[in-house]
């Protein structure tokens, strides 16, 4: 099962939990993104490529799927504006043997930030920038080859 | 042969709309030509343009090199590295 | 932040995410572990050694808050009496970046695997059986050193 | 020297009681001393013991070895090899 969501709504975060339980499988691994409280921002939007992301996100998940037999993949991310402590990404692995599903983990939200159109926009005092690319996030996409 | 434009964070706050239909020459046949010509055309798109290294490009919702062809695109996005997640 | 839990009572995945989330950093890391409900599996028991358990895995939990500077890091583990299905396990590790989290995720289930006294018994058509252990988990904790 | 014997899983369902006081002789000065005595006191202890590669050991709830002192314990655990999360 494979579940894509893209949404300006909260991330409800229990119902996305039993979602990926349903599948009836070992393990579930996911990894959860919250603006950061601790670096002064007090307002970040998401904007993205309606149509692309959700293709892109299906194409992640599909990926995960297939590499490591996964009975569950989810990707939701919010777009819009959001506060420090919001959920910005959720994304769940589920598979037999908890190798599998810690590994897939990591390969969403590795690709997900390389290969889906997503742009962060940062307010702090009122004034909004753009946030920069990050290096390491190439990097940590590249090593799943 | 007409071609929507769509454009994304600064890439869309500099040249200042986020979608445009435009008619490039039939010359312009990468997307590399297109945003020449687009920078050609307008200061605003010059601005949006300048720094070709930071410039990323989608043909058809597809995410390309700067190199690919637009032979029969019928939309292109220009945008900043992603940062998603 | 660390959290340690051994409880007979459901986990309750929700509310143990609020207290995760709560440290208030970029990334959270889990891993929940289900009772398999694909290899007839009636029940499943969960005995412990009272005491010890709890110390083994605040051991594994400060271990993970040193090496991956970690904000929190929360191990729950059910005992007794369990069906398919139902939460076995539950660790979440939050941190500033997501590579630590999800590293510091795959070493508390690594870890609780072999370092925590926790005994599985599986009940199928009526018959009990003791889980034996697996050199694969011996392996998958060996690998942190 | 009193210890307190607690023994877990089939361990414990081999030996019959889940937990027992003992005073093994003074000669018993680790833990594969101290399972040999209690084996060579009953047929449970023995059965129970009977495949010393599966048996672990904790001294004061502290995982050991077997060759670990038994000097000073007030609370000795044998047991198979875990099998949580």
């Amino acid at each position: 099962m494979i579940r894509i969501a893209v949404q300006r709504d909260a991330i409800d975060l229990p119902a996305e939990m039993t979602l990926a339980e349903a599948a009836g499988t070992g393990g579930i691994a996911t990894f959860t993104g919250l603006v950061r409280a601790d670096d002064g921002v007090e307002t970040l939007e998401l904007e993205h490529y309606p149509g692309a992301t959700e293709a892109a996100l299906h194409a992640v998940a599909a990926g995960a799927v297939a590499r490591w037999s996964l009975s569950a993949a989810t990707i939701v991310h919010r777009v819009g504006p959001m506060v420090p402590g919001d959920r910005i990404v959720f994304v769940a692995a589920a598979a037999a043997h908890r190798a599998a599903a810690l590994e897939a983990c990591a390969y969403l939200i590795d690709r997900l930030k390389t290969d889906a159109p997503f742009w962060k926009r940062e307010v702090r005092d009122g004034d909004a920038a753009w946030v920069e690319a990050r290096a390491a996030d190439a990097d940590a996409a590249g090593r799943w080859g | 042969m007409t071609i929507r434009m769509v454009y994304f964070a600064w890439v869309r706050e500099r040249v200042g709309v986020a979608e445009e239909l435009v008619d490039p020459p039939a010359t312009a046949t990468t997307v590399a030509a297109l945003v020449d010509w687009l920078a050609a055309e307008s200061d605003r798109h010059a601005a949006a343009f300048a720094d070709r290294g930071r410039l990323r490009a989608a043909v058809d919702q597809d995410f390309v090199a700067m190199e690919a062809s637009i032979a029969g695109a019928r939309e292109v996005a220009l945008f900043p590295p992603v940062t998603g997640g």
